[in-house]
């Protein structure tokens, strides 16, 4: 293997050396303002293939096993924390709907979410509180973090699994938008003769 | 949005077990954990929607509330203790349902139709929401199936002060030292004052010819320089407070900083 | 970069991911009992020029950060500071007096001096321990460094300018008018604002 130029390496060495994942400024900042770009696209090249692997999570870097090698990794470690459906689920829509405010949540899963819920997913460091949305009662809204997204591989939330299709089916849509238009091409399917249960449902 | 989502314990029986006419004992257990196992009626019509085996978007929402209000049923024949807003849920899937075999004309307002839609709306939310929450939980998770270095050495910044001064505040600061701990004479001007034996003879005369309140001003010599004034001022108030103290004159002070007003005792 | 053989992937994964330097046989036993030591073999040179190394230590493997940039991982940043107005008070006592003990420079300045103060300078480099003065005690005795004059552009401690330069040049007088100044308006403020009293003189 030839030696990589000496950003290159440096840039290895301080991702090697970092605790927690860093964004590009904050790299480029610790080696005196240098542009790194080019060497973080080299060393995810030269990465690619090998037992270990350079990523971006939400705009930080870090190096980490390669993903086909858990079953050798897994074992004699401590299990990452055991979420309940409940905090699952919350954790879904606060990613899939951010920011969403608790009332918001609740409107979708149909049920009260227990305060501890949304207390484990931000003990767990995923979940904040970004601020309030401005309607009555100002309520708090959340979103998810960078270490989500480090967490569960994501580069972006444009990574999110299936949250293209989930928005082209208007499934992110909040309910009344979606009645709305329903009801509309309902009333058209209806005017044609059809009644019954089953109209508006194949319709929709 | 489908029905790859088996996490929740509910969905390992087979459908059909539903409609079986009784139940035996072990099933009975079974059903009381399921329902323990159901985050609110809401999950659970989803799941009952889901042993449909259809598409959430043709699914037939009579068919489900007769399943719901069937499974209500046999959870209360059985006894079990349900949460009230899966009665709640109960009672309106049943007022649905008899509004949705109500002849259209007698339909009330919103139609059935639309609540019956609203339902199936929120299911299939929710539903898509269960799914990308597995699918989410399935992804490659950082500590569980990739790990990052188990002892990275650490980056550390010392920062280290650069300090500046220059020629001109050194000297300056010199010089302000020098100033400070020169030793300084205090020249005190001769200043018109009144003595405090001369206030108390003052006020206690004046106290004599006059029993009222009067305003500790009213004591001070007219027409004097403000020096003296000031003078007579300071004087003329702790003779006042002299003369209180051997009981020969009270004082008066409506309110901070308000006018002092003093009055003689009589003997 | 090729992808490397399974087994050298696994070696480096379970070495980057261990929390401690592992023996060939701990590794080994990890991966199923495999034999390693061409994978470590392959690894060492692979790594040999990069930014990282994997190395063995008392028969135990572990990677770490080439030893040129091991700078990278203490990095210094400097930061500009003002010397306060103590420091630099005791810096130009220093400089006008030298060699001169803490006790002297207290009784110049009429004001006890922090022990934070003259490590402060002596860290600027600007002053130093130059021996102990020969009275009961024994007191060390500071005087300026070289780096000193450099700093303050002087030749010599000559060029500071004498006590009767600095009145000349004005720099005792504004202290003294100032001083004066303010005392002046501090009594005129006290004539004015003066309790209970006094607010009956504003009415004479």
């Amino acid at each position: 293997m030839t030696r990589p130029d000496d950003l290159v390496r440096a840039v290895e060495a301080t991702l090697f050396a970092a605790e927690e994942p860093m964004s590009a400024e904050a790299i480029s900042a610790h080696l005196g303002g240098a542009d790194i770009k080019a060497a973080l696209a080299e060393l995810v090249e030269t990465y690619q293939e090998r037992g270990i692997r350079l990523v971006e999570r939400g705009k930080r870097w870090h190096f980490q096993t390669a993903p086909d090698l858990a079953h050798l990794l897994r074992r004699e470690r401590e299990e990452v924390r055991r979420l309940s459906r409940a905090a699952t689920e919350v954790l879904a829509i606060v990613a899939y709907h951010e920011p969403v405010s608790r009332a918001e949540i609740e409107a979708i899963r149909g049920v009260q979410t227990a305060k501890g819920t949304l207390d484990v997913l931000m003990e767990a460091g995923w979940v904040r509180i970004v601020g309030r949305r401005e309607v009555p009662g100002r309520p708090v809204i959340y979103a998810t973090t960078p270490e989500f997204l480090t967490h569960f591989g994501l580069e972006s939330r444009r990574d999110l699994p299936g949250l293209d299709e989930l928005k082209a089916a208007g499934l992110l849509d909040p309910v009344e938008d979606a009645l709305a238009e329903a009801m509309e091409t309902a009333g058209e399917a209806n005017e044609s003769g059809e009644g019954g249960l089953a109209s508006q449902d194949e319709s929709a | 949005m489908s029905s790859e989502l088996t996490d929740s314990p509910a969905i390992t029986l087979p459908a059909d077990e539903w409609d079986g006419p009784a139940v035996a004992a072990t099933e009975d257990v079974a059903l009381y954990l399921e329902l323990d196992g159901w985050e609110g009626p809401l999950d659970l019509l989803l799941d009952l929607a889901r042993r449909q085996k259809v598409d959430l978007r043709t699914i037939s929402i009579l068919a489900l509330v007769d399943q719901y209000l069937n499974y209500i049923e046999r959870a209360e024949a059985l006894r079990l203790e349900l949460a009230a807003d899966y009665l709640v849920m109960a009672a309106w899937l049943a007022y649905l349902k008899s509004a949705l075999l109500l002849p259209r004309e007698e339909q009330p307002d919103p139609s059935p139709e639309e609540l019956a839609l609203r339902l199936q709306l929120r299911l299939q939310r929710l539903a898509a929401m269960r799914d990308a929450a597995a699918r989410l939980m399935g992804r490659d998770r950082l500590g569980r199936d990739v790990f990052r270095r188990g002892a990275p050495e650490g980056l550390r910044v010392d920062r280290k002060a650069k300090w500046q001064c220059d020629w001109f505040a050194l000297v300056q600061a010199y010089g302000q030292v020098k100033v400070r701990t020169q030793p300084v004479v205090h020249m005190v001007r001769d200043r018109m004052v009144m003595t405090l034996d001369s206030a108390l003879s003052r006020v206690s005369s004046m106290l004599g010819v006059n029993l009222d309140w009067m305003e500790l001003r009213d004591f001070l010599p007219p027409h004097a320089d403000p020096k003296l004034r000031r003078s007579a001022m300071a004087s003329s108030f702790v003779a006042a407070l002299e003369l209180a103290r051997l009981g020969k004159a009270e004082l008066q002070q409506d309110q901070v900083f308000g006018p002092l007003m003093l009055r003689g005792i009589k003997a």
